[in-house]
């Protein structure tokens, strides 16, 4: 009964999920959201020790030997998903979903052990840099450099978009060493490192620009090495997406329950708004679209707590991004709409949502590049065995 | 599917999955090799007696009904494995169900409302695959409106029967069935869900008659019924006459469930023809073609697990959000897919060749048609998710309708 | 527009043309210059004084109120003139007019319904460019419901003067105007089209107050203007009290026409610098961000030979059927353009960095956003379109609603 | 006023059309399609003898000299907006539209002088051949090759869809001669000609394979040679692209213009379906892309009359032809959608505009193609003038 268990929430899973609601609604208000938006870090540093220290947020997918509770990709989602909901500001999805998991799939041993047992407790914060631009893994953008000096070795590149990028105690950094990729962990206050915080249009995340120019790291910053940091990169990129989306789902669920309220009490024309077809059918078309975003993301929770291959892993993200960035956006922009002049205030919530569904589509892959990544594997000679099993059956 | 959840799946439904995968590799052959794929929705009328035989072939191994309790015939399997034998018997190419209606509709419904001797008079017919069925809901003047029933039924003192007079419409099959179920008004003045009675109606007889539709696609894969004067017997009310629409209603919530696996693995098959008709064509260079069918093979994952969660019971074990979802998300993903399928194959798409893998495609652009529109078209499905799921209010029914200035 | 009809025009019209082009490049300079391309819609705030001066510049050569005529202080010009020089302005990148509601909408409006008196009070100052206008029209609880009027309007019998108290919302540049003019209330206890007022009401004075309401752009386009006993002359009461409707609508209804060529010529600015962010950013070399920018092209295409049609006044002189669907085609385009032009930047479309090519498209996102809502929501519009372009039925406005059942 | 006159009809073309609509609702019904569509020609020659020789359609744009009428796009697309309205079954598009404008554009004065008289007085049916496969024009999709033998030519080749290929009496037929492009008119019984009509979906249009192997032909059917006939006959497709949207137009009306009806009458839950906002807002979504096509069509018929450069024609013809196949496509689909379970049944009329729609939606450009030649306009280097304009006046 596995297969269909799996897809049903067992009572410790809806506890957490059930409990991070609860927490959130109560620490998570519109208004605490709009003052971490202007408070200058970006987010409430006792707020986001709460998160680690006591609710062990952090600690909920890194093992037991790092210190974490070895739960799985399910329990992360289900916080994720409400932290979505809430718009919480917070570096989860830096230090947890990609550092964290840039260091479970590519650190090595000693980087775990160095590092993962401060994330687990909220006691560091810490985020990858992938790529010169855009926020996507792609070697072939990638052009930061690494050379050995003094039995060290010192590094120079740049990096546009890097998530919290500017308060990360810890960064993780790809770079090329004698023509292999190799992952480098730095202190964020390492010297030549320079980190300068963009002014964004989605204040509830902040993006960093970071460079490193001539920046001499000691021998044991080198975690990894090799073809594995590529594969374990591309990875963790996919693992940090399935969790993104859930906090889209999140958002998107968020925006849907905001308009059935507000339309719910605003009478227009001797009638409620909501019992207008069209507003109703937009709603209706809005939870079609939550519902299959919650059905990706739960499928994608589970292959990726599986432990599935790359190949696999890959296009599970590619479908729960889409999908998630596609939902948020939607619900976002409906919400604006059926709020009607209310919509695009300031005062209101959609346009927060809208802000962050905007940015958040971009990350990690957009819609075309996802949709591109899925016809590639089922249309492309070589294709991926997945994609192409269908076929084969088929044939 | 394809990029299953790796699932730890217990060796007991490894080796069960084995067991249909061979019995359908060793019988799906021979004079039944033209079966492969056949026979799906817009493709009901292919082959329909070696359907037939085929349903006995199962039938004699006990691959009919395997979800219904083996005290009515059936093999008992859990929903994990009935999953599984959708999956299997989808994989190998198994053929669409003559017996669907009988198997997944009014079995269960029987099994649930119908009387002891009913069980025993119609249950072994649809298990071995001898009698076939079909359904006597949708009216002309009726349409989405279910509880608009016109179709009356009377009861003749003298025999006890009951004698039918009406019209149904949009009975697939009706031509290939010996019997149909019925939905009638029973209490003459009656109004809306109340009066209505549920029968079994013997086709074979002279108050009936069974006048195919053509379709879009020429073809004819639905009927207009017409009743007059035609006979059942008081034996064949199911529930009591005047509570048609509890049954009624009950038979629908059937509907849902593990026929969506098998659906999904025929659309799989459709989506995988399309990427070979891309390649024929040069299409599978073009992005935008690229990018749809990279969002189709999205979708029909998400479907997938969609249904699985639905099959899970969803989050809390009330009726699930996702399930009232997917009959619009599957309809109208597979009538986008038809019409990819003809982009991709660019002007050629037109053109009709004898080439099974190229007029399925257009079968599908054509016959998916009706997808968003019989069981419950589009704009009601809409409803359903706003009134009931997200509990906004009803549509009103004004007593007189306003009329705008032309 | 680029690529326009090559039509035969007039040497007459060509050399109007030339005189518009060469005014404007000899004026929109030195300190004028920065205003090029600003000021359209979501950034009605940018240098407001500077665009007085603007204004009154224009006015001193005869530019302003065009195609009033000259006995108002026009220029009396045809359509087809008006059309060349609202392109010939807009192309130069000629800013958003401060005192465009007041050449657009009061000043017509005065023209056909207003008094000698309030002509003579009024013209001049809306050509010369010294006094401006804003709009009184929505209010809070009334949403895209005008008839749902509350402001109230009653006369003190001692003055003659009219009191005015309620809460006008959605004013936009009230902060910048002497004066607005409000529709209200005038009969206590009427309802719907009947009993309303339309006034001209002085902004300066104590009953009055303007508070801006910041938008999702962070900044406040738009305003809430309070009425607390605010008065103003029984001179300024255009038409007769109680006839408030029909000079209201007659109003919106000069809202269509020319200057839709102006907010043409603006949208293709945008969507060059779209294609130039595109360059920017590379992905003008992408597939999907190429069709769209193919596609917004040539709805902008459309969009402006739809509004040709407009002025020409439709096939057989009715209100045409093109016009209808002007407000609904133009918002939604914009706002289709806003979403296109973030992500044509990619991950860069959420930085802020001082380029105002790239500040101006990411205020279109986000400000496009009122477009789809302010002067009729989408769902009004297609209830326009539907119910008297086509002749359907009006919505119902039932007296109870009936509450679904959860 | 020309500027905006140009875009109201005169009184002479609101006669055309209106004697054009009158005519065909008297000779065009439903059931004469269906006749016409069931018949072995594909059309009812009777009606088409009228069309030609009586009412004159053929000649409407084919020049005085030519013994046409003279006048412009304009007028030919009115008459083919009242033709696809009701959905005529005729060889117009291909005699008329197609290869009428190659003769013109393409032809030389020899060939129009031959061939022009016939067309415009209904006498002789035509078509042209455009490439291998598909109906587009693109040279490098052509491999029809011309040799000069005996005084005349050889032509070897094969298109697969050619529209009234089957019955046709004259083929237009390009090929490569000596590596340039060159225009042959061909006899349809020309020995070694065979032409093979497909069985297709959409039966109110004929598409025919023509293999042309080894065919004799004499010295005068080469009609032109050199570049001007690429360019030639890019216009002429231009221009049949614009006539054919004018038709998908007046399919897209006529699709609407069913469904209003029928929703007005059809009751469901005790009101007429009309009524339902879904339907209302649907069909006023309809009317939206119908009225966008028409002013489509409008312009392009009037750059069309006014011989714009080839540049600005084929930019209009991408243009009009995504907006007409469009609005088509969506008509169709939703008049199937609104008018229930009849809407897919082979007696109501909406399944043969369907199938129209989706058959013309890739004849002479695809939307997406069309899409991309606007885009290319607009991106690339060298771009066309028009598009480019654009940005020089904003840069």
């Amino acid at each position: 009964m596995k297969t269909l268990a799996d897809f049903a929430l067992d009572a410790d899973q809806q506890m957490i999920r059930e409990s991070a609601e609860a927490f959130l609604a109560e620490n998570c208000s519109s208004e605490a959201v709009r003052r971490a938006m202007e408070s200058e870090l970006g987010y409430d540093p006792a707020l986001w020790r709460r998160i680690g220290a006591e609710l062990g947020w952090c600690a909920t997918a890194i093992p037991e030997r790092h210190g974490g509770l070895g739960l799985s990709w399910i329990e992360l989602t289900l916080l994720m998903e409400r932290m979505g909901q809430r718009l919480l500001c917070s570096p989860y999805l830096a230090t947890v979903c990609l550092a964290a998991s840039a260091l479970l799939e590519a650190g090595g041993e000693a980087g775990q052990a160095r590092y993962l047992p401060a994330i687990a407790d909220g006691g560091l914060t810490a985020t990858l840099a992938l790529a010169d631009r855009g926020v996507e893994w792609k070697p072939e953008a990638l052009s930061c450099r690494a050379t050995a000096r003094d039995g060290g070795f010192v590094l120079d590149g740049a990096f546009r978009h890097v998530p919290d990028g500017a308060h990360a105690q810890l960064l993780l950094v790809p770079a090329w060493l004698d023509g292999e990729l190799a992952l480098f962990a730095l202190d964020g206050d390492t010297a030549g490192v320079r980190r300068r915080e963009h002014a964004n249009i989605d204040r509830t995340r902040r993006v960093a620009e970071i460079r490193v120019e001539g920046a001499a790291v000691p021998a044991d910053a080198l975690l990894a090495r090799g073809p594995a940091v590529a594969v374990g990169l591309a990875r963790a990129a996919a693992l940090a997406a399935i969790a993104l989306a859930a906090e889209q789902l999140g958002g998107a669920q968020q925006c849907l329950d905001l308009t059935l309220t507000y339309t719910a009490e605003r009478v227009q024309f001797g009638r409620t708004v909501n019992s207008f077809q069209a507003v109703k059918h937009r709603c209706a078309e809005m939870m079609v679209r939550i519902e299959a975003a919650r059905s990706a993301v739960y499928g994608a929770a589970r292959v990726a707590s599986a432990g599935a291959d790359t190949g696999a892993l890959l296009l599970e993200a590619a479908c729960v991004k889409a999908f998630a960035s596609e939902a948020f956006y939607f619900c976002a922009q409906e919400a604006i709409q059926l709020h009607g002049g209310v919509g695009f205030t300031w005062e209101y919530d959609p346009q927060l949502y809208f802000k962050r569904a905007q940015a958040g589509s971009q990350w990690l892959g957009s819609i075309d590049g996802m949709r591109e990544r899925a016809a590639a594997a089922l249309l492309d000679h070589g294709a991926d065995h997945g994609a192409r099993n269908m076929e084969e059956q088929h044939a | 599917m394809h990029n299953e959840p790796h699932i730890d799946v217990s060796s007991p439904d490894q080796a069960f999955r084995a067991e249909v995968a061979q019995w359908m590799a060793t019988h799906l052959t021979g004079k039944f090799a033209c079966l492969r794929h056949r026979g799906g929705a817009g493709d009901e009328d292919a082959y329909p007696e070696l359907r037939k035989e085929w349903a006995q072939l199962l039938a004699r191994d006990g691959w009919n009904c395997v979800g219904w309790p083996e005290q009515y015939g059936g093999r008992g399997l859990s929903v994990a494995r009935q999953i599984i034998f959708h999956e299997e018997y989808a994989r190998a190419g198994g053929p669409g169900h003559m017996g669907h209606l009988g198997e997944t509709l009014l079995g269960p419904t029987l099994i649930a409302y119908g009387s002891e001797e009913q069980k025993r008079r119609f249950l072994p017919g649809i298990v071995a695959g001898t009698e076939y069925w079909c359904q006597g809901y949708s009216e002309p003047g009726a349409g989405s409106d279910l509880a608009n029933v016109q179709t009356r039924a009377r009861r003749d003192p003298a025999s006890g029967e009951w004698i039918i007079d009406g019209q149904k419409v949009w009975t697939s099959l009706a031509h290939e069935s010996q019997w149909i179920f019925v939905v009638a008004r029973c209490e003459p003045g009656s109004r809306g869900h109340a009066g209505l009675i549920f029968l079994l109606v013997p086709l074979a007889q002279p108050g009936v008659e069974v006048r195919p539709i053509r379709q879009i696609t020429g073809s004819c894969e639905f009927n207009e019924v017409f009743f007059d004067g035609a006979r059942t017997g008081a034996q064949n009310v199911v529930g009591a006459p005047g509570q048609g629409w509890k049954v009624a209603m009950a038979l629908l919530g059937f509907e849902r469930g593990l026929s969506w696996i098998g659906m999904q693995t025929h659309f799989e098959h459709q989506l995988a023809l399309i990427c070979k008709a891309a390649r024929e064509s040069g299409s599978d260079r073009d992005p935008a073609i690229r990018a749809r069918i990279g969002q189709a093979w999205m979708g029909l994952k998400v479907m997938h697990y969609n249904t699985l969660r639905t099959l899970s019971g969803g989050d809390d074990g009330s009726l699930s959000r996702e399930a009232y979802i997917i009959k619009y998300y599957w309809s109208n993903w597979h009538r986008d897919l038809g019409k990819l399928a003809m982009d991709a194959m660019g002007a050629d798409g037109d053109i009709l060749i004898d080439d099974f893998s190229r007029t399925r495609l257009q079968q599908v652009f054509l016959f998916s048609r009706s997808d968003t529109i019989v069981a419950g078209t589009n704009e009601i499905q809409l409803n359903i998710i706003a009134e009931r799921a997200l509990g906004m209010p009803r549509e009103a029914r004004p007593q007189t309708q306003e009329k705008a200035a032309p």
